[in-house]
């Protein structure tokens, strides 16, 4: 679409004699511009919002009401003013690798972007190599993760590196296993052809394949949290015993794109779970709606937004209960548990493959039964609790 | 060396030489309650020790008192402890009560136990809430601090002052309860029964929170006893002592309750869980001591006749009143002038802040934080 | 067993150590020989009938006009519920007593406050630093006779007062 | 005016990061500055490798190499003693072995370079290579292939056996 467009520009000649690469890589790096301040920093920072609100609801409090209505521009503002922050570095840290720091660590994030699809069209690229793209360049984070830490040179913050390193670099390994099980059904790696295959029915999603992607949908869920630093695993910036980690001496500017990623992430984390296993953009093919590309992409993009801020609501709920784990459980966690049962998963998927190649239709509504009543379970538990308490839900300062 | 819970031999012979690297925790570090700083001693993640250094909120409290004279010392009592300032205040009454001969009437006795036991649920909930918050849940902490305002809704009714009550006067107390004041703080506890029991649900049976607080410096009753630990920290270790029941002041002997002790539910007795647990079951005989007392307070006057310039006849006196952070032991001497000639308050957290270096020992770094909270530690009462 | 046990109980035991006892007092406390207070303490801690357990307090009082500095223990044992006080004296020019930190681990810190803001010096304590006060603090705040130095590292002490 | 392509500019680009980035690993004084530039030698091999029309090497290289490897050797240095000084140096040892083998590596790789029989192909379009990977791992070259993981098996084993600690139960 970018190419075609240039190419009428440069043959009307608008462009002059510009010539033709250079033409498109300024079209390329405009139109990353307009994708990356129009959209994924928007995305990290509404999700901020949203998590800001979720977590005052869930604590019985308000959270940000005054900027704009319903406080819907806090992350605006909050964006400014760390913008207009002064920029604070240490006396003794290493400057060079303290300013670059945090660029790495959003260039990693940035660029997993560009494989995350929205609708059957709107995706930047559907690299044919999708999601070990994004869990590639997802592993950039780490990395500047761990200059942050060593640069500030502050103990603190070496230690929350080191942690963050030990932790991404454990959880990859059953992550990676439980995002295999799911290539090894599609028999491809583009995030696009892994949504294909799947239906909009929930009996049609890869979550309920078969029994060994229903327990690798929570190993990728689990592993993914920890990979994002997310509670209970957000030992490397532990707020109560390291400070706050690798971000314990940085300030303004620097400090909003560590937060950025770290938001943004959250949406990332579900976009893969969504695509991998919750049927991702796909809708029901209602009469009509196929012939209408505008219509049609509008529903599957709204589907996919839905369905992965379910997925961050879900996170940013089990931030506000859970508490942390120590080191040597985040370990034994990996090792002794994920990993193993990720192995299990790999092998049995195989089999199941092997087996039934177009899937078993029974299991599938069997086990998309199983998943409703847990749902419906949890809800249920949660009702009871809450008539039995008959907790007060509000909490009105002037009564 | 030992990592939880396994006895482990670090080979040296090869040439893997470790080196202790000293971090400095505080005095301005979020999870250290209020101004305190440790030098800890770390081989990576696992202690060798943390070295408690004090004195930051060191305000010479004791050396005040021999300026002011005994009334006027009441209200720097509440700095001793802020987050339960009705037993400083108590303390400190009883002292100079014993000291002088007074005698409080039993109606400003039952005012006493009735704020300092609302003063106790409120401390617990502090403790117990910022424990969970050390340990990296954030909601139970809010939940917490939601009934804590509505103990200091209840305290600020009756003496005017949300953490600094100075309640509390030599001879009794300052007012009477206010009118309406036993049907407000009945409903609150009923309501706050239910709560209570939704809170333990979600704490104390969370998996998480109980791993990461089992075992964790687990302390036998011999320390216990050795390092002068006390209160619910002490209570914790499974020995059943409780000033309250044991060595009986104010009018508790006419009250009912039980003296909970940490029976090791989660791992070993006396780990943090203990100490956690303890304080929960201890909020909830406050709540009974708290609805006897509404039963059986009767009418009288409030606070003895006291003269203005108290002038006890010379001696010294000790008095021992179970704070929310235990056995709070003050000492005065006096040498009949109107000035004490000399004050000295032993707290509950002094004592524990002492042992704090011996249980460090081998613990991993995030289980420092657990350790100060779960021993309860309120930096200002340490230093006073 | 009642205070008037305990102190027999003592004097049996170390009849040349207690100077005096006094049973009419709200506390009844008895004056020992401070350079004995070390056997004393792991005695009372030791045998049978007593069992004192816990070092509940210790403080360091300065009787200036006596020209002593009287150091209060105040034990008690969870066994039987009861209690004891001892005074130990120590000379007030240069105050110093055996350390009980052996006999109770919960004398370390109590010591060492009395050594900061008392002076006192204990013997055989593993770790006697002042606690409280910085480390290059003149002078003991506790004493009687202390006056506060006019300034701390060029930070003044004394400010004007705001009600005029 | 010929067609200005932006190819060999990239390329040269590309070129430049990663034999500039190997200098820095080379010659830096600071151990965490190596690795760093480290990380962008591999970027830039990543980005030879996606002109090259590999893309399944390419991102792998970033996968393994970045996420995988720098990360433990970062993880390792952070983990040296006195890291905490930003100062920290690596001396460089032994000045004339190491000219020796550069000038021995570097005479046979002119060599090489000037005596291959160089097999020039037109640059194509990019194509997906991942399945012609997999196929080729699982025919044609399945018996390497099962070796290497035979190795790595036990390389893992073997890094097992050695870090091994005895561990005993201290509570019953």
């Amino acid at each position: 679409m970018l190419q075609q467009f240039l190419d009428s520009l440069i043959a009307d000649g608008t462009l002059g004699g510009m010539p033709r690469d250079v033409a498109y890589l300024i079209g390329m790096l405009g139109a990353g511009a307009l994708v990356v301040f129009g959209f994924v920093l928007n995305i990290s920072g509404v999700t901020t919002f949203v998590e800001r609100r979720v977590w005052a609801r869930i604590q019985s409090r308000i959270g940000p009401n005054r900027v704009g209505p319903q406080g819907i521009l806090q992350w605006l503002a909050d964006g400014i003013k760390l913008l207009m922050k002064e920029e604070a570095i240490p006396f003794a840290a290493d400057s060079a690798l303290f300013k670059l720091a945090p660029f790495v660590v959003t260039v990693g994030f940035i660029t997993a972007f560009v494989a995350v699809p929205f609708s059957s069209a709107l995706v930047i690229a559907d690299l044919n190599l999708g999601i070990l793209y994004i869990t590639s360049m997802t592993s950039l984070v780490v990395v500047g993760i761990m200059i942050a830490g060593w640069a500030s040179n502050n103990k603190w913050s070496l230690i929350g590196g080191i942690r963050a390193a030990a932790q991404i670099v454990s959880y990859e390994i059953p992550a990676a296993l439980s995002i295999f099980t799911v290539i090894l059904i599609t028999g491809t790696l583009s995030m696009q052809g892994i949504i294909q295959q799947q239906g909009w029915g929930p009996w049609d999603w890869f979550i309920f394949h078969s029994p060994f992607t229903f327990v690798g949908f929570f190993i990728t869920f689990v592993s993914l949290l920890a990979e994002g630093n997310r509670t209970p695993f957000d030992l490397p910036e532990a707020e109560s015993e390291l400070v706050a980690g690798f971000v314990t001496e940085y300030s303004g500017a620097r400090y909003l794109f560590f937060f950025l990623v770290e938001w943004g992430n959250l949406y990332v984390i579900s976009a893969i779970l969504v695509t991998l296993f919750l049927g991702g953009w796909q809708v029901p093919m209602i009469p009509g709606l196929a012939e209408s590309p505008f219509w049609l992409n509008l529903t599957q993009a709204v589907t996919f937004i839905v369905k992965s801020y379910a997925g961050v609501i879900t996170m940013m709920w089990i931030r506000a209960t859970l508490p942390r784990v120590r080191v040597d459980q985040l370990m034994s966690t990996c090792w002794k548990y994920l990993l193993p049962i990720a192995f299990v998963n790999f092998m049995g998927t195989a089999l199941w493959v092997l087996i039934w190649p177009e899937g078993f239709r029974f299991a599938e509504l069997a086990l998309t039964l199983l998943g409703f009543s847990m749902v419906v379970y949890f809800f249920y538990r949660v009702v009871f609790h809450l008539r039995r308490s008959g907790a007060e839900l509000t909490f009105s300062p002037l009564s | 060396m030992s990592i939880a819970g396994f006895e482990v031999e670090v080979d040296r012979g090869r040439g893997l030489e470790t080196e202790e690297m000293t971090l400095n925790m505080g005095p301005q570090h979020p999870s250290t309650h209020g101004v305190l700083r440790f030098v800890v001693k770390a081989d990576g993640e696992i202690m060798r020790r943390a070295i408690p250094d004090v004195g930051y909120l060191h305000r010479s409290i004791e050396k005040i008192s021999e300026k002011v004279g005994y009334h006027g010392f009441m209200p720097y009592t509440d700095r001793v402890d802020y987050v339960a300032a009705m037993f400083c205040n108590q303390g400190w009454g009883m002292v100079t009560e014993k000291l002088a001969d007074i005698e409080v009437p039993k109606r400003g006795e039952y005012c006493r136990v009735i704020a300092a036991e609302l003063n106790r649920i409120s401390s617990h909930l502090l403790s117990v809430g910022t424990m969970i918050l050390d340990i990296g849940a954030i909601t139970p902490f809010f939940h917490a601090f939601r009934e804590r305002e509505k103990i200091n809704d209840l305290l600020e009714e009756l003496c005017g002052a949300r953490l600094t009550y100075n309640y509390m006067r030599i001879g009794g107390v300052a007012w009477d309860l206010p009118p309406g004041y036993e049907e407000k703080v009945l409903a609150f506890l009923s309501q706050f029964d239910r709560m209570l029991e939704e809170y333990d649900d979600l704490v104390t049976s969370n998996k998480l929170f109980r791993a990461r607080c089992s075992g964790v410096a687990a302390i036998s009753p011999a320390d216990a006893a050795a390092y002068n630990l006390v209160g619910p920290n002490l209570r914790a270790c499974g020995v059943r002592y409780d000033v309250r029941r044991d060595e009986p002041y104010s009018v508790y002997p006419e009250l009912e309750f039980d003296v909970p002790v940490g029976t090791g539910s989660a791992g070993a007795v006396g780990d943090s869980f203990d100490r956690y647990l303890v304080r929960i079951l201890e909020i909830k005989e406050s709540i009974k001591i708290l609805r006897q007392c509404f039963q059986q307070i009767p009418d009288g006057p409030v606070v003895a006749k006291v003269p203005r310039k108290l002038k006890p006849p010379a001696g010294d006196v000790q008095i021992r009143v179970e704070s929310a952070r235990g056995d709070m032991s003050w000492y005065a001497v006096s040498d009949g002038s109107e000035f004490p000639y000399r004050c000295k308050v032993r707290t509950g957290s002094f004592a524990a802040m002492g042992m704090i270096e011996e249980l460090s020992k081998g613990l991993m770094l995030a289980d420092l934080v657990t350790v100060i909270a779960s021993l309860d530690i309120v930096a200002p009462e340490v230093d006073r | 067993m009642e205070a008037a046990e305990i102190h027999a109980a003592l004097r049996d035991k170390f009849s040349d150590k207690i100077s005096a006892t006094d049973e009419a007092a709200k506390d009844p406390s008895a004056v020992v020989d401070g350079a004995a207070i070390r056997e004393i303490c792991a005695f009372l801690r030791d045998d049978e009938r007593l069992r004192f357990d816990v070092l509940n307090n210790q403080t360091g009082v300065d009787y200036k006009a006596e020209g002593y500095i009287e150091v209060v223990y105040h034990l008690y044992s969870y066994e039987y519920r009861h209690g004891v006080v001892l005074k130990a004296r120590a000379n007030r020019d240069e105050p110093v007593l055996p350390s009980v930190e052996e006999v109770w681990k919960a004398a370390n810190w109590l010591e060492r406050e009395i050594y900061d803001l008392l002076g006192v010096k204990f013997l055989d304590h593993t770790d006697l630093r002042r606690l409280l006060m910085p480390e290059d603090w003149v002078g003991y705040p506790l004493r009687k006779d202390f006056v506060e130095p006019e300034e701390y590292h060029g930070i003044s002490t004394t400010r004007e007062s705001l009600l005029r | 005016m010929t067609e200005f392509s932006m190819f060999p500019v990239v390329f040269y680009l590309m070129a430049a990061i990663t034999v500039g980035s190997a200098f820095g690993v080379a010659f830096t004084n600071n151990i965490f500055y190596s690795a760093i530039a480290l990380m962008f030698t591999l970027l830039g091999a990543a980005g030879l490798y996606v002109m090259l029309a590999a893309d399944f090497v390419a991102v792998v290289q970033v996968f393994v190499y970045v996420g995988g490897i720098l990360v433990l050797t970062l993880f390792a240095i952070n983990l040296t003693s006195r890291i905490g000084d930003v100062s920290v140096s690596n001396r460089s040892l032994g000045r004339f072995p190491s000219f020796l083998v550069l000038g021995l590596i570097g005479y046979s790789m002119v060599r090489a370079i000037r005596t291959a029989a160089w097999n020039v192909v037109e640059v194509g379009d990019p194509v997906p290579t991942i399945e012609a990977i997999g196929d080729a791992f699982l025919t044609q070259y399945i018996l390497p292939f099962e070796l290497a993981s035979l190795v790595l098996l036990a390389a893992l084993v073997g890094a097992v056996v050695l870090s091994r600690k005895e561990l005993k139960e201290v509570r019953g």
